[in-house]
């Protein structure tokens, strides 16, 4: 008996190791599961800032797959979300806005369109398979910068720039259960990218990421994984683009599917730090409490949020390219070090 | 008379020689010339002048690109913001003059008044260059040339989101733009209307482009730029400042895409995010023609406006992004690194 | 005197009944490989033959194209024409370089080539994970520290690769080629910048991984090393092969002396 | 001339010089040699300023130098030519001399300067308009010190002039050098190629693991036991 429960203790022991929660990060779920019903969060104005924050730090992990891991930075990141998004939307139309009127469940489209999505990451990743780092970049944002154009362009379907209006996932016009539909959502991704990172298919990642040549030279299919790569970040993007029709319940293509939405979740991924993962999590929920006060506090100063976002950009990539996840880490070593001697 | 024919003859052989080394050069050109025929019978001339003057204006802000990418291995992300601050700087200089100019009429000022527009906006894009250097390319510079080209892209994309969104706090969203530059009748050239703005734009171009290749052929610093582009230890050890060649190409470049936004304002009305389709197709032809690669930056700025051209004239204007996308996952699969091949070094290794 | 030639056919002969007899295999087959850059030809018509087990030089001065031919053989460059045979499998000339690592050739690089962001183990992790033998994570972690300890690496395995120095560097980059389990190992100037007592250490070390029976190609500038533990060598001059036998005959070659040692 | 005090150096996580200290008088003729790795170019790119020293101070004419950039140290008349000898490869043979005499601005000086070169160098001047990246190995040597040479330097440091030259090329650069410094030229020449640098030099120092190990007169050294085992393989 007592054998079996010290088994199973560390058997979650690996497996908290594995998909990366540390004490402080079961803790930190824990404050951000009780959080909506402590009282300055309980307010459905405020949930609704959290349900964005959810939202944004399960994009920033997304897009650190691909980023922080084989060092392509996805400019067409959200395009490949509003493409999830209109997929999950247009499946589940039934006005006669637009030509076809399957009125799918969006608890099923919302997978058909990430799996629309993961289909042109699949692509994406074909396509840059030849191109490193910046060409690689560039052609993912003219792919990005095509795909508005076709969501702008395919009018019967998707009514153009005027917007489509999907059906709502639940029915009340409270915010609490999308709150934990984003925040199930934001960490399932997590432990799925930590999963796949933290095994030899994370290394083959970092290796291709960082050396090429040499990781080729040792064994490792650049096409396999690279492509692997991009077909599961952009899965999670077509995800979340499906939860974002289906909470926010308009859309238009500028709204989601422009340079500066995919600029928005690098720079929450890179000042969290790159390669990290949980630095965009980190990041994701207090930024968007001050960018939102900000923007609602100062509504005569319209895009300063934005303007935040790139100093702070600047400053964490000049001065700490590892962002607030590789301080905290190297803040942890030094804390270790001291400590140390005091035990010996 | 023989003298004539055997320089012909090695003239030739030349030529044929270096088809026979980079086959894409006169096939790029070849397939330009066959759509500008397609757009001249479908179309009618004035399309194919109308591509030729955009030719002009993105081989001018290609060129600025590419510069700085050969030279820094920067790849700018805001040259679409000095885009828009030229343009933002000659309306704000031009409408003034012009107010007055309407009150009390004055042939002469009125003639050279747009070209206070454009040298303020290639002053004032120049001083920006600099300054955005000195601010932030210079301290990254310094600190680590670990990743550089990916830190130093991503830097230019937080400062082309500050430029955009500072200018429309301080401006607002308002579209700034004037209807024409000179007020005179357009040139008529058989069935060809052509306005004067057009046919300065495209002259204006054409001038930088030509003082530009002079500059860096023939001057002292030209050659210096070239020399760092090439061998930055070696250009060091020569005695050349690479600091100050970094911050002159910066601003060199910056400049460049200002002066378009200034000749372009009676297209491009000026609002904060007037400079996205100038990156656009700026980057575009970069990409296109290979990076770092200058002189072909040129040829590529035309070859864009006509496949640009091409697609209004057969797709409709709503296509302008897709089909040109398509077309450059086509030639990227087939040259990944640009039809006439990349000059910058550094830019594959991660 | 007889041409050499005359002694050809016999040569071959023996060869053939040795080999049938299971004396000796030839592991790696070179032949006629030919590689230009533009009007430049880097390695021109060069034919080598390895057996298995034997430490095999390659050597010749700056730029005859000595790193092109490794290059080659491993897949990272395209050869414009020639025949690699390996291990009874023909003609893999031009198999991209993860196919010819999955049949057993590792290699280090002239410059050390790290993955400067993870760490020494993972590096070398990286080569038993995904090298010939590839096997599930754990097992790869054990044989890439059983590689770091065969090498001697003198820093712990959690030092990050981009803090180390050039020497390491080359050490790291040896452990990650022997960590994929490989029969053939190519290493490209592992000599280079090391002192008197390191280049001893890290000659007894080849012989030692000739020992495991595992074949060695030593590209190299080095000619104590060369001479220290290659069995046989061939000198590449302006891309073609000009001599080949063994070290001391081949220092004692006219033409070698000329083109190589100079003075 | 050149006085080298104590001077310690390296990259970012690897110390490779150790108090080196060398002094350089007027018109000598003087080799830096040692084994592979042992911190030659090091030593010449800490002078030269692409490395900043970690420690110790380095003179040149009694002015400090070693906080200076090194674009600074090359207007104060010391010039540099490297091992991989950074030539601009998509220029021309004479805009690479141009770019060599990029700090004089007399053009009637550079002018003199490229016929003189050009007449110390016939093979450049009979490859005048070729680019730098399509000359064989030999010329390009001979490029790079006939452009460390444009900017009339008064003390030429060199860095393994013989590199993968064949032999009789490697006279040549070697004659090229000797001529120079019989018309004044200070030269700290690296090598490895020990019996000729030992003949053509006046002194030369012996650096082992980033240490002055031995110093003195070429011909003493050439005698020198330690040397004949090490360098000469007697």
């Amino acid at each position: 008996m007592i054998k079996s429960t010290g088994k199973a203790s560390t058997i979650a022991r690996t497996l908290m190791s594995r998909t990366g929660f540390s004490s402080s990060g079961i803790i930190l779920i824990a404050i951000l599961a009780v959080l909506p019903f402590i009282p300055p969060f309980n307010s459905e104005y405020i949930l609704r800032w959290l349900v964005v924050g959810a939202f944004m730090a399960a994009q920033a992990v997304a897009f650190d797959l691909t980023a922080g891991f084989i060092n392509v930075v996805n400019f067409g990141f959200a395009a490949i979300l509003g493409v999830g998004a209109y997929t999950s939307a247009i499946l589940a139309n039934t006005g006669p806005h637009i030509i076809v009127q399957p009125g799918i469940s969006p608890w099923i489209g919302i997978f058909i369109g990430a799996f629309a999505s993961a289909f042109l990451g699949f692509i994406l990743g074909f396509l840059t398979l030849r191109l490193r780092g910046l060409y690689a970049a560039i052609m993912a944002w003219f792919v990005g910068i095509a795909l508005l154009g076709l969501a702008r362009t395919l009018t019967p379907l998707t009514r153009g720039s005027l917007g489509m209006s999907p059906p709502s996932f639940f029915d009340t016009p409270s915010n609490m259960p999308y709150y934990y539909l984003a925040l199930g959502m934001m960490i399932t991704i997590y432990i799925v990218t930590k999963l796949v990172t933290t095994s030899h298919i994370g290394l083959a990642f970092k290796a291709l990421g960082q050396n090429f040549d040499a990781a080729r030279a040792s064994g490792i299919n650049p096409t396999f994984y690279r492509v692997f790569n991009f077909t599961l970040s952009c899965f999670f993007a077509g995800l979340l683009g499906g939860f974002y029709a289906h909470y926010f319940v308009s859309m238009t293509p500028k709204a989601i599917m422009h340079t500066s939405k995919s600029v928005e979740t690098l720079a929450i991924a890179f000042i969290g730090g790159r390669g990290f993962l949980w630095g965009g999590i980190v990041v994701a929920f207090p930024f968007v409490f001050l960018l939102e006060y900000l923007r609602s506090a100062l509504p005569q100063l319209p895009g300063i949020h934005i303007i935040i976002y790139g100093v702070l950009m600047i400053l964490v990539m000049i001065y700490y390219p590892n962002g607030v996840a590789g301080f905290i880490t190297e803040l942890k070593k030094k804390l270790w070090r001291l400590r140390k001697p005091e035990k010996t | 008379m023989k003298e004539n024919t055997e320089v012909l003859k090695t003239l030739g052989d030349s030529i044929l020689e270096y088809i026979k080394r980079k086959p894409a050069v006169p096939g790029a050109i070849a397939v330009t010339v066959v759509i500008a025929i397609i757009i001249g019978i479908a179309g009618g001339p004035a399309q194919v002048v109308n591509a030729i003057v955009a030719g002009g204006m993105w081989a001018l802000l290609a060129t600025g690109l590419t510069m700085i990418l050969g030279v820094m291995n920067v790849p700018n992300f805001f040259h679409g913001e000095s885009f828009m601050v030229g343009a933002y700087t000659a309306y704000f200089i031009f409408t003034p003059i012009h107010l007055y100019l309407m009150d009390n009429p004055n042939k002469f000022l009125s003639t050279i008044a747009p070209f206070a527009g454009f040298f303020a906006a290639a002053v004032i894009g120049f001083i920006l260059g600099s300054i955005l250097e000195k601010l932030v390319f210079y301290p990254l510079r310094s600190k680590t040339k670990e990743r550089w080209v990916m830190n130093s892209f991503l830097l230019t994309v937080g400062v082309s989101y500050i430029l955009s969104n500072g200018v429309n706090l301080v401006l607002g969203p308002n579209f700034r733009g004037i209807p024409r530059y000179w007020d005179v009748p357009p040139i008529k050239f058989f069935t060809i209307r052509l306005t004067v703005d057009r046919l300065f734009a495209f002259f204006l171009a054409m001038v930088v482009l030509l003082l530009l290749w002079y500059f860096m052929g023939k001057t002292r610093t030209g050659r210096a730029i070239r020399a760092v582009s090439q061998d930055e230890a070696g250009a060091a050890m020569v005695g050349i400042n690479i600091n100050n060649i970094h911050t002159l190409t910066f601003s060199l470049g910056t400049s460049m895409a200002a002066i378009a936004g200034a000749a372009l304002l009676f297209m491009f009305q000026a609002y904060p995010t007037v400079g996205l389709r100038p990156l656009y197709y700026a980057w575009y032809v970069v990409m296109l023609v290979g990076l770092g690669n200058v002189s072909a930056a040129v040829v590529g700025g035309f070859i864009v406006a006509f496949l640009q051209t091409a697609t209004q004239q057969f797709f409709g204007i709503e296509w302008g992004e897709v089909v040109p996308t398509v077309v450059m996952m086509i030639v990227l699969i087939v040259a990944p690194s640009g039809i006439f091949g990349s000059e910058v070094k550094g830019i594959q290794e991660q | 005197m007889l041409p050499i030639s005359c002694f050809l056919p016999i040569w071959t002969s023996l060869n053939h009944a040795l080999k049938c007899k299971g004396i000796r295999m030839v592991i790696l087959q070179v032949i006629d490989m030919v590689k230009k850059f533009g009007g430049l030809t880097a390695v021109d018509k060069v034919s080598l033959q390895v057996e298995e087990g034997q430490i095999f030089g390659v050597i010749g001065p700056n730029g005859a194209g000595k790193t092109t031919l490794l290059n080659c053989i491993t897949g990272a460059h395209k050869p414009t024409s020639g025949i690699v045979n390996f291990l009874g499998e023909e003609n893999l000339a031009g198999s991209p370089p993860e196919v010819m690592c999955k049949k057993g050739i590792s290699r280090t690089f002239q410059i050390s080539r790290p993955f400067p962001r993870l760490t020494v183990l993972e590096n070398v992790t990286v080569g038993a994970a995904f090298g010939a033998q590839s096997h599930a994570r754990e097992s790869a972690e054990e044989r890439a520290l059983e590689a770091l300890e065969y090498v001697h690496f003198p820093l712990p395995e959690d030092t990050m690769a981009g803090h180390l120095n050039a020497v390491q560097l080359k050490r790291l980059d040896l452990a990650r080629a022997l960590a994929g389990g490989p029969k053939l190992l190519l290493l490209d100037e592992l000599a280079a910048g090391l002192t008197e007592g390191e280049l001893a250490d890290i000659m007894k070390l080849i012989k030692r991984i000739r020992e495991r029976g595992i074949t060695i190609v030593i590209v190299e500038h080095i000619m104590k090393l060369i001479r220290g533990v290659c069995d046989t060598i061939a000198v590449l001059d302006y891309g073609k092969k000009i001599s080949e036998g063994k070290p001391e005959e081949v220092m004692r070659d006219p033409k070698v002396i000329e083109a190589y040692l100079g003075e | 001339m050149l006085k080298v005090e104590n001077v310690d150096s390296g990259y970012d996580f690897l110390q490779v010089l150790w108090g080196i200290n060398i002094e350089i008088n007027r018109g000598e003729f003087v080799a830096l040699i040692g084994p592979n790795g042992a911190g030659k170019t090091t030593t010449l790119r800490t002078i030269s300023g692409l490395l900043k020293p970690k420690g110790g101070r380095i003179f040149f004419k009694d002015e400090l130098i070693s906080n200076l950039p090194p674009y600074e140290i090359t207007h104060s008349g010391l010039s540099y030519v490297s091992e991989d000898l950074n030539l601009f490869v998509n220029m021309p043979v004479y805009e690479n001399l141009l770019m060599g005499a990029y700090i004089i601005k007399d053009e009637k000086k550079i002018k003199q300067t490229m016929e003189y070169i050009y007449e110390l160098f016939p093979r450049l001047a009979e490859r005048k308009k070729q680019l730098a990246g399509t000359l064989s190995g030999g010329e390009r040597k001979m490029l790079a010190i006939a452009r460390g040479m444009m900017s009339n330097p008064e003390m030429l440091l060199v860095d393994e002039p013989s590199l993968g030259l064949a032999p009789y090329l490697v006279r040549n650069v070697f004659d090229a050098l000797k001529t120079l410094h019989g018309e004044g030229l200070t030269i700290l020449l690296v090598e490895q190629n020990v019996n000729a640098t030992l003949d053509i030099t006046d002194r030369a120092y012996i650096i082992e693991q980033g240490k002055i190990v031995l110093s003195g007169k070429s011909k003493d050294l050439a005698r020198n036991e330690h040397v004949q085992n090490v360098y000469l393989g007697i």
